[in-house]
C-alpha cells in the first residue's frame, strides 16, 4: 500500500526486536470476543487512479457554483480567491504542521495568526480577536456562553432575523448548559424590530446580525445603549466579512463582541465547511474570551517572537474550568483568510466591497422590473429579499432546471411560517457579470 | 532573517488585486458608510507570496519530518486528498443549493457515513461536528436527549472521567453541566475496575472512556466496563482519538460503546493545517441513534435528501437534539477521508492499525533500557515513558523535549497523559519506515546518554539552532499583545 | 496592478534618487523615431476573475483526453500522474528557482538532477546521462550531432520507422551544418528494414527507433554489430519510456547512445510541451554529449554535494566551440520524471508497463475481432498498426464524433504515401478501461 | 540535516503506487522481455514526499528573495499562471487530436502569437522553439533560409557578434557553420559603429546584436546598425533575452530587427523550474515571415488550423525552412505567458519595462559611489558593476558574490559580461518593490565596506551559512562522477 512505508521483511524483523510472534500478539489485550480476524465488509485498496475516478464521478453529479449563474447566499458567499491563496496554503509547512505548541519551530503559524488576529479586530472595529473559531454559527454560541460567564446571567435574546442556523446552535448551546433563550419572531426587511423592549435585567446579551438573515443592514446604536443600560452585552452577527469593507463595523456601533464568519475572504463554498469563525471583543474581556489566542512576546535572545498565550482558559490545562472546550481551530482557513486580506489591501478589499455592493444593487433593480416581484430592503449590502408573486421554492426549484441557481426561499431554514412563503433571499458577488443577471431576469419571467 | 508583521510592511497604494471601479454605482447603504480608514496595509502579490513564504519555512511539518506527538496523529497526508477536495463538484457548491443539484455532495456524504458505520460497527452516524471536542460534545448531548426522553435527565448528573483522560472529556461534560468524577487508574496504567464500579451508581449519566486509552494501552477490561455502564442505566461514551490503532481490528460497536467521535484529521489523515480544520463526526449506538442532531442525509427513492429541519426529522420518527453547527459538517475534510479511506480500503486499514501498533512498540521495545517505561508492553500505538531515567540529571522532561528540536525532530507529547510522571508520549504512526524510526531511535539513545553524562547546558538552552530560542510565554501571558498597533515598537524586526 | 510593487509615491521618490525628471529620461539612448508614446494596440490589464474566465473558455473548447476514451500515441501518451508530483514540483523551492549555477544554495536541484541522471541510465542500461534535453526530438538530433563529433563523419542513417517528426528534426539540424542525411522509406510493422545494407564507411550513425512509429518492438542487436563493424555508432530512440519496464533496453542490445522521451513519467501530454529529452550514453562519449551534466564532488569541509561540471563542453563557456547551443534545459519536467519514478520503484514501474502491455493487447485482440480490421505487428508494446477497409484519417474523425479519440492515422505525419492511407496506429495505457475499450469497438464498427 | 540519495533510501518491496496485476496478461513482446533487475528504489509515498520536501528546501528561491542575476529576469511567477496551465483542456490534450478536438489550444496558439507580434512590430512569429537559444537557432536558419532563396546561401559565410554578446550567439552560429566575426565595443560599452560597419561586406549574412546590450546599456546606433546592415544585403537578428527592459515602449520591429526570439520564461514569467523548460518563439520580418518552419497556426472560415506538412504550407505559399522539434511547441509556456499578458494588458507591460528600468537606475545611482561602475548611466534593466572598488582587497568577484549568499541574497551574474573586468551584473526586475531594494542596497553598501575594511575572511570562505561550503568544482570535473553507482561509499550520507 502506497502510504505504508513497512515491507513484510520490515516488520518480521521489528516483531523480533520486540520479541513478538506475530502483529496479533500486539493486540492480545484485546477481548477475544471483539478481536476481528478478517477485514470488515468495505472495498479493497484502491489505485490513485481508480479513486480519482470514483470520486470525480461523484463530484460532477453536482451544480458547481462557477459553472452557472449563481446567487446564492443565506451566510455562505460566492467570492473569487487569487490562485496565491490556495498555493499558499498549500505550503507543506502550513498544511501538515500541528498547532504550534512548540513555538521555536511554528513561528511561521504563530506570525500569520497574530496577523489575522490584528486583522479581524481591524476589521470588526474591535480590540481583540482570538485566532478563529470553528465557523460563525459556533462563534456566536460561543459569544453567548462568554456573556453569561460575563454578566453572570443566563438569557440570552437573539433577533429574529439572525440566521436560523445561527439561532438553532446557539440555542442548542444553551440548552446543554439548561440556559434559557428568548428568541424573537422574523421581522420583514424594512421593519424595525423591537427588540429593545426584550431586553431585561437578567438578560446576558443581545444577539443581533448585519446584514441580517434578510440582507437589511441593521442599526446597532440604540439596541447597544440599551442592552448597556440594562448591563448586557451586544453580540453582533457578521456573516459576509466583505460588508465590512463598506458597513460601519459594529465596533463602532456599541458591539461588546463581533462574530462572523470569514469564509468569504479566501475560502471556497466547500458545501458548507470548513470555514472560519470570526470572534472579537474588547480588551476588558480577554480573559473570558473561548478559543486560541496568539500573543506577542521575546526569546531568550530578546527577539520578537510569538506564542499562543492565556492558555489557562482552555481545556487542556484547565480542564473541566475550561472557558470551552474547543481544542481545534480553523488554522488552515485562517491563513487563507490572512493571505486573500494581504492581497487585498485596504484600497483592494474597499473596492472589492464596493463591487459586491454595485452589483447586487443592479440585480435589485433588474428583478425589481419583473413583473410581479417586489424588492423589500431598505439598506442593504451583497444580499437583499424579494417578494414573489408565488412560492419560492417552486420559483428556484424552476430556475435551477433553467440552469440558475437564483437564491434561497426564505422559508427553507425557516419552515412553517406563510408570511416567508414567497421570499427570496438573493445574493450578488463580484462574479457576477450583466450576461448573469439578464440570464436570471430572463428565467425569472419565464418560471413566474 | 528576521521577517516583519504586513503591517510593517505597508505600502499605501500597493495591492496583490486588480479590481475595476464599478460602473454607475449607485449605493443603497443607507446611513451605514464605512468612513474611516480601517487600517489594512497594501501589498502587491509578489510582497504577499514572498512574505509567506517565509514565514513558512520557519515552520516544521509531517512533510519534513516526522511529528512524534501522542494522541495527535501526525500522518503522512496524501496530497491525493487535497486535490480531491478541489474538484469543483466539490469544493465550490453551495451548502443550501436545490438539493437536486448536490446528489454528489449528499452521495459523498452517505458513502462516507457508511464506512464510519461500518468501521465502527454502530448503526448511526451524526456528520456535522467541526473538530474532536465538538464531536464529544455531539456524543455527550445525544446521551442527555437520550436520558431527557426517558425521563432521567434531571436525575443523571455524574459523568465518570479516568484521570488520564484527555482535557476535552471534563471540559465537554462541564458545558453541559454535569459533575466530573475522576476513576483512579490501576499500576499498569488502566482503569482501576473496581474502583470505577464503586462509582457507578442512579446517578451517573456516562462514563468517558478513552481506548485505546492516553497511556497508548488497551483496556483490557472494557467490555466489563461497558456492561457495568448499560446495567447501571448509564452510557459508555468512548474518546475516539485514538481509534487509529485498532481501525479494521477492533470495532468499538462489538466492545459496548454508545458515542464516539472520530476525528478525521487523525485517523483518516485529513491535514492539521497548524490546528486545522478538523472534523469530528460521531458514530452512535441503536440506543442514541435517533437523538442525533440535524441535519443528515437519507436515500430515498428519488436520490438523496437532506434532512435539515425538526419537521422532517418528526416525518422520519427521528428526534434530533438540535443543531450543531450551520449548514452540514466539514465537506472539505469528508472528501479527503473519503480519499484515503478508500485508498486503503478494509485491508489497507487494518494493516494502517497493524503497522501503528509494530512502529509504536518497536520504538518501546528499542528504548524501554535507555529511557524509562512506567507500563509494560505492548502498547497499542503509542510509547509512553516517564522522567525517571533523567533522574538527578538536572535534565526536565521539557529541556529533553526541546533538545529534540536541534537533532532535527517535533518533540514528542510532554507532560500528558498526567498519571505518568514528566510524561514523554511518542506516536510514530504507521507512515513511518522503520529506516526513519531506526533514526529516532538512535538519536532519543544518544540524548538519553547525554542526558545522564551531566551534557546539561545542551539540553537547558535549547533549542540552540531554531528560529527561536526559548520563549517568555510568562510575559505573553502577563502582558498580553494580541495584535498589531501603529505604536509598537518595532523591536525585533531588523 | 498587482504584480508591480512600485507605487506611484516609490517612482517619484526613486528618480530623485537618480537625478531623473520622468521615467522617459531613462529611455533617452533609444532613438526618438522608435520611441511609443501610447500603448500598443492590445487589450487594457485585467483582473485574476477576468482572465481566468477568459482562458477557461478557451480550455473549454478542447477535448481532453481524460474526458472521453482516449487512445492516441505518437511519441506523447496518456499516463495518470500521482497527485505527489504535481504538489512536489509547484513547490517554490523548486518552481521558482533559476539554473543551479550557485551549487551552495542549489543543492536541491543538483541533488535531484544526479538522482534523475542515475534513473535515466538504469533504465536505459548506459553508464551515462545528462540533466535532460528539450524533448525526444532534439534529444535525437544532438545524439546525431554528437556521432559526428565522435566518428568525425558527417552521415547519419535513419531507419523509416524513426517517428516522422523526429526525422524531420533530424534533418534540419544536419543540414544546418551542411550534413547529408539518408533516410529509408518506412517498413510496415511486422515486415524487416534493411538498414544494414546501408551502413557505410562514411556513416556517422544509425538511428532506430523501438517501438517504432509503428508500434513494433525491433531487435537492435545486428544492427549494432553492423555499425560497430564500419565504425559507426548506434543511436536507439525509444518514445515511450514506459516501454523500458518490460522490454530489453536499448543499451543492453548495443546501442551507443539512447534517446528519448520521458512525458510518460510525470509529465502531462500539454499539447505537445514542455516534455523532457532523455539522452544516456558510454562513459568514453562523457565528454563529447550535449546538455548539461550534474556530477558529485565535496565542499571545503569534505561534506558530497554536487555541481552543473564538465561545462568546458557549454556555450556559456565554450561559446562558438562549444558541443551544442543549447542553455535551457527541462529542468522541472526531470524533476516530474524523477518523482513519478521514485513513486514507481522497480515493482511499480514494471507493474506499470505490464498493465500498458496487458490493456493494449486486449485492445488489439479486441480490434483485431471487428470486420475488416487487421492487426499488423509482431511484437509490440502498448502501441500498434491496424489495417483498416478504408481510410484511416476519416475514421478517426467518425470517431472523434462518436466521443473516442481512437488513434494516430499513420498518414498524418507521413502524407502522400498511398500504403499508409489505411494505416491507424493505436495506443493503450493503465487509464484505459474495458469500458473505454468496449466504447472503441462499438464506435469503430458504426463508422466502418 | 544531510538528505542521501534515492538509492540510499532503497527499501526493497516499498512502492509508491499501488497498481493491481492485470488480468489475462499474454504477452506480445517476441523476444524483447526485459529479465535483469533495473536498478531503481523502493520508496512509500510519504518517503518520496519527505526526501523531496527536505531537498527542496537547500534551494534559494524568487519566492524567498531577491534574485538579482543580470540577463536572467528572474521576475515573479504569478501562480495563476501555474493554475491556467493546468486547466484539464490545456494540460490534458495530445497534440496529435484531430483538429477540431483542440481549436481551444490553437486559438490560444493564434492569440499569444498576436500579442508578440502586436508587442514586437513584427508580421509573424515561429512558436515552437523550446527555449532561447532553440529561438537563436530557429531565427538563424530562417536568415539562411532567405539567403538561400536568393541564391547566396554559400556566398555570405560571415556572423558579426558583439564582444558582449550572450555565448549562445557564437555557439548558434557556429552551430550553422557559420564564421563569427567579434565586433569591438566602444568605451561607452556599446559597438563600436564605425568598426563595425568597417567588417561589413558581401560575405555578411548577419548580425547578431542584444538590445538592450548585455552591459545593461541600450545601443544608441541600433537603427544606423540596421540600415547599413540591410544595404549590405545582410539580416539582423536581436537576441530578446533583454526584451524586459523595452516591452511595451520600444518596438524591434521599429528598429528594423529581422530575427529575435522571446524567452517567454524571462519577459513574460514562466517559471525557470531550476533551469527550464523554457520557450523561444522568433518573430520575423516580412522578409524573413515566408521562412518560418513548421507547424504553424492559421485562422480559416472553418476555424484554425494547424499547418503540419511541407505540402500544406506549399499550398498557402510558405517555404517552411524544416521543423524545429516534435509537436506544436511549449503550450504549457505558452498558456502560463498568455495568462501573464493579460493580466498586465497594454498598460501594464508598459509600466513592466518601465519599473525595470528604474528599479536597475535606482541601484546603479544608490552604488555607484560604493561599488564602481564602468558605464554612466542611465543603464536599461541592468546595473553593471567592475571590480575595480575590490582593487587591492584580496577580494575577488566571484568572493564578493558569494558573500551574499550569508547575507541571504543570490548573487548576482558574475564575470559576464567578459568586456568588463570582474564583470557584477544586477538586475532586479520590475517585480521587487523598493523596500526590497533599499534592504539590498544596503546589503551591498556594507559588504563594500567590508571588503575595503579588510574583512577578508569573511569573503574568501564564504557561504559560511549556507547547506554548503565552496564546492570542489576541479574535481567534479577532473574525476567526474555522474551517477549514482552501489560501490560508491557513501561518503557523506550520515
Amino acid at each position: 500500500m502506497r502510504y505504508l512505508p513497512l515491507t513484510p521483511a520490515d516488520r518480521r524483523e521489528m516483531l523480533g526486536v520486540i520479541g513478538a510472534k506475530s502483529v496479533d500478539d500486539l493486540f492480545r489485550d484485546v477481548p477475544e470476543r471483539a478481536r476481528r480476524d478478517g477485514f470488515v465488509d468495505l472495498p479493497r485498496r484502491q489505485g490513485e487512479l481508480e479513486v480519482e475516478r470514483a470520486l470525480t464521478k461523484m463530484a460532477a453529479k453536482n451544480v458547481s457554483a462557477g459553472s452557472v449563474p449563481f446567487f446564492i447566499g443565506g451566510g455562505a458567499y460566492c467570492h473569487h480567491v487569487p490562485s496565491v491563496v490556495d498555493h499558499l496554503i498549500q505550503r507543506s509547512e502550513f498544511l501538515t504542521s500541528y498547532t504550534p505548541y512548540q513555538p521555536e519551530i511554528t513561528q511561521g503559524t504563530l506570525q500569520y495568526l497574530f496577523e489575522f488576529q490584528t486583522q479581524v479586530a481591524l476589521l470588526t472595529g474591535m480590540d481583540v480577536a482570538n485566532a478563529s473559531m470553528y465557523d460563525g454559527s459556533t462563534a456566536c454560541a460561543e459569544a453567548v456562553l462568554m456573556a453569561h460567564r460575563v454578566t453572570k446571567r443566563k438569557k440570552a435574546v437573539l433577533s429574529g432575523t439572525l440566521h436560523p442556523h445561527y439561532r438553532a446552535v446557539v440555542e442548542n448551546l444553551c440548552e446543554a448548559g439548561g440556559d434559557p433563550v428568548e428568541a424573537l419572531a422574523p421581522a420583514l426587511p424594512g421593519k424595525t424590530e423591537d427588540i429593545i423592549s426584550r431586553i431585561a435585567d437578567d438578560t446576558s446579551c443581545v444577539v443581533v446580525q448585519t446584514p441580517s438573515y434578510f440582507g437589511e443592514l441593521i442599526d446597532l446604536r440604540a439596541i447597544a445603549d440599551a442592552a448597556h443600560a440594562k448591563g448586557a452585552l451586544l453580540i453582533a452577527v457578521v456573516p459576509e466579512v466583505v460588508s465590512l469593507g463598506l458597513v460601519t463595523p459594529p465596533g463602532e456601533m456599541g458591539a461588546d463582541v463581533v462574530v462572523g464568519e470569514g469564509q468569504s475572504i479566501g475560502n471556497g463554498l466547500n458545501f458548507g465547511g470548513p470555514y472560519v469563525g470570526l470572534f472579537a471583543t474588547r480588551t476588558k474581556y480577554v480573559r473570558q474570551m473561548p478559543g486560541r489566542l496568539c500573543g506577542q512576546t521575546v526569546d531568550a535572545e530578546g527577539k520578537r517572537g510569538f506564542v499562543l498565550t492565556l492558555s489557562t482558559r482552555e481545556q487542556h490545562i484547565r480542564r473541566e474550568k475550561a472557558t470551552s472546550n474547543i481544542c481545534t481551530n480553523s488554522g488552515l482557513c485562517a491563513l487563507a483568510f490572512t493571505i486573500h486580506l494581504s492581497l487585498l489591501g485596504e484600497d483592494g478589499f474597499k473596492q472589492l466591497a464596493r463591487i459586491n455592493h454595485a452589483n447586487a444593487v443592479k440585480l435589485g433593480r433588474a428583478l425589481s422590473g419583473v413583473a410581479g416581484v417586489e424588492l423589500l430592503n431598505g439598506a442593504f449590502f451583497n444580499e437583499f429579499t424579494i417578494r414573489l408573486p408565488k412560492s419560492a421554492t417552486a420559483v428556484v426549484d424552476a430556475l435551477a432546471d433553467k440552469g440558475v441557481l437564483g437564491g434561497l426561499p426564505a422559508s427553507r431554514l425557516i419552515p412553517g411560517d406563510a408570511s416567508l412563503e414567497n421570499l427570496l433571499i438573493v445574493a450578488s458577488t463580484e462574479i457576477n457579470t450583466d450576461h448573469d443577471r439578464a440570464d436570471f431576469v430572463a428565467a425569472l419571467k419565464e418560471v413566474l | 532573517l528576521e521577517e516583519p508583521l504586513i503591517f510593517e510592511l505597508d505600502n499605501p497604494g500597493a495591492t496583490g488585486v486588480d479590481l475595476d471601479e464599478p460602473e454607475g454605482y449607485e449605493p443603497k447603504l443607507g446611513a451605514f458608510e464605512r468612513k474611516a480608514r480601517i487600517g489594512l496595509p497594501g501589498m502587491s502579490e509578489p510582497d504577499v507570496m514572498r512574505h509567506y513564504v517565509r514565514l513558512s519555512r520557519k515552520n516544521y511539518s509531517i512533510d519534513a519530518g516526522l511529528y512524534p506527538l501522542g494522541s495527535c496523529t501526525m500522518k503522512h497526508n496524501p496530497r491525493l486528498n487535497e486535490k480531491m477536495a478541489r474538484l469543483p463538484g466539490f469544493a465550490d457548491v453551495h451548502p443550501l443549493q436545490p438539493q437536486k443539484t448536490v446528489q454528489g455532495a449528499l452521495e459523498l456524504m452517505d458513502t462516507l457515513a457508511h464506512w464510519l458505520k461500518e468501521l465502527t460497527g454502530m448503526p448511526a452516524v451524526a456528520m456535522s461536528p467541526k473538530a474532536g471536542a465538538h464531536g464529544e460534545l455531539c456524543g455527550m448531548m445525544a446521551i442527555r436527549a437520550a436520558l431527557v426522553a426517558r425521563g432521567e435527565g434531571d436525575k443523571r448528573t455524574r459523568i465518570l472521567v479516568p484521570e488520564s483522560a484527555h482535557g476535552t472529556n471534563p471540559a465537554t461534560a462541564a458545558l453541559l453541566q454535569y459533575k466530573v468524577d475522576a476513576i483512579p487508574a490501576t499500576a499498569d496504567g488502566r482503569v482501576d475496575l473496581a474502583a470505577f464500579k464503586a462509582k457507578l451508581g442512579p446517578d451517573v449519566a456516562a462514563i468517558m472512556l478513552t481506548n485505546p486509552n492516553t497511556c497508548g494501552l488497551f483496556e483490557r477490561d472494557i467490555m466489563e466496563i461497558a456492561d457495568a455502564v448499560h446495567e447501571a442505566g448509564a452510557y459508555f461514551y468512548c474518546d475516539g482519538a485514538n481509534f487509529n490503532a485498532i481501525v479494521g481490528r477492533v470495532r468499538p460497536g462489538d466492545l459496548g460503546v454508545d458515542a464516539m467521535h472520530i476525528n478525521l484529521h487523525k485517523t483518516f489523515s485529513t491535514p492539521h493545517g497548524g490546528g486545522g480544520p478538523g472534523a469530528g463526526p460521531v458514530v452512535l449506538s441503536e440506543a442514541l441513534a435517533p437523538f442525533a442532531p440535524l441535519p443528515y442525509v437519507v436515500h430515498g427513492a428519488d436520490g438523496f435528501r437532506l434532512v435539515e429541519t425538526a419537521g422532517e426529522a418528526k416525518a422520519d420518527g427521528s428526534h434530533p437534539f438540535g443543531r450543531m453547527v450551520a449548514f452540514h459538517g466539514q465537506m472539505g475534510m469528508f472528501v479527503r477521508a473519503m480519499a484515503y479511506m478508500m485508498s486503503h480500503g478494509s485491508d489497507g486499514l487494518r494493516q494502517v492499525a497493524e503497522d501503528a501498533v509494530l512502529n509504536a512498540n518497536y520504538i518501546l521495545a528499542s528504548l524501554k533500557d535507555h529511557l524509562s517505561a512506567p507500563f509494560e508492553g505492548p502498547c497499542m500505538h503509542e510509547a509512553l515513558f516517564d522522567d525517571r531515567f533523567l533522574k538527578g540529571t538536572g535534565v526536565e522532561t521539557l529541556d529533553f523535549a526541546k533538545a529534540m528540536i536541534d537533532e532535527g525532530y517535533h518533540p514528542m507529547t510532554m507532560y500528558f497523559p498526567l498519571v505518568v510522571h514528566g510524561a514523554l508520549l511518542i506516536e510514530p504512526t504507521e507512515t513511518e519506515s522503520k529506516h526513519t524510526l531506526d533514526q529516532f531511535i538512535g538519536t532519543l539513545k544518544h540524548l538519553a546518554q547525554a542526558a545522564k553524562g551531566n551534557d546539561k547546558s545542551r539540553f537547558t538552552g535549547a533549542p540552540h539552532f531554531a528560529p527561536r530560542h526559548r520563549l517568555d510565554e510568562t510575559l505573553a501571558a502577563r502582558n498580553p499583545v494580541l495584535r498589531w498597533q501603529a505604536e509598537t515598537p518595532k523591536q525585533a524586526a531588523e
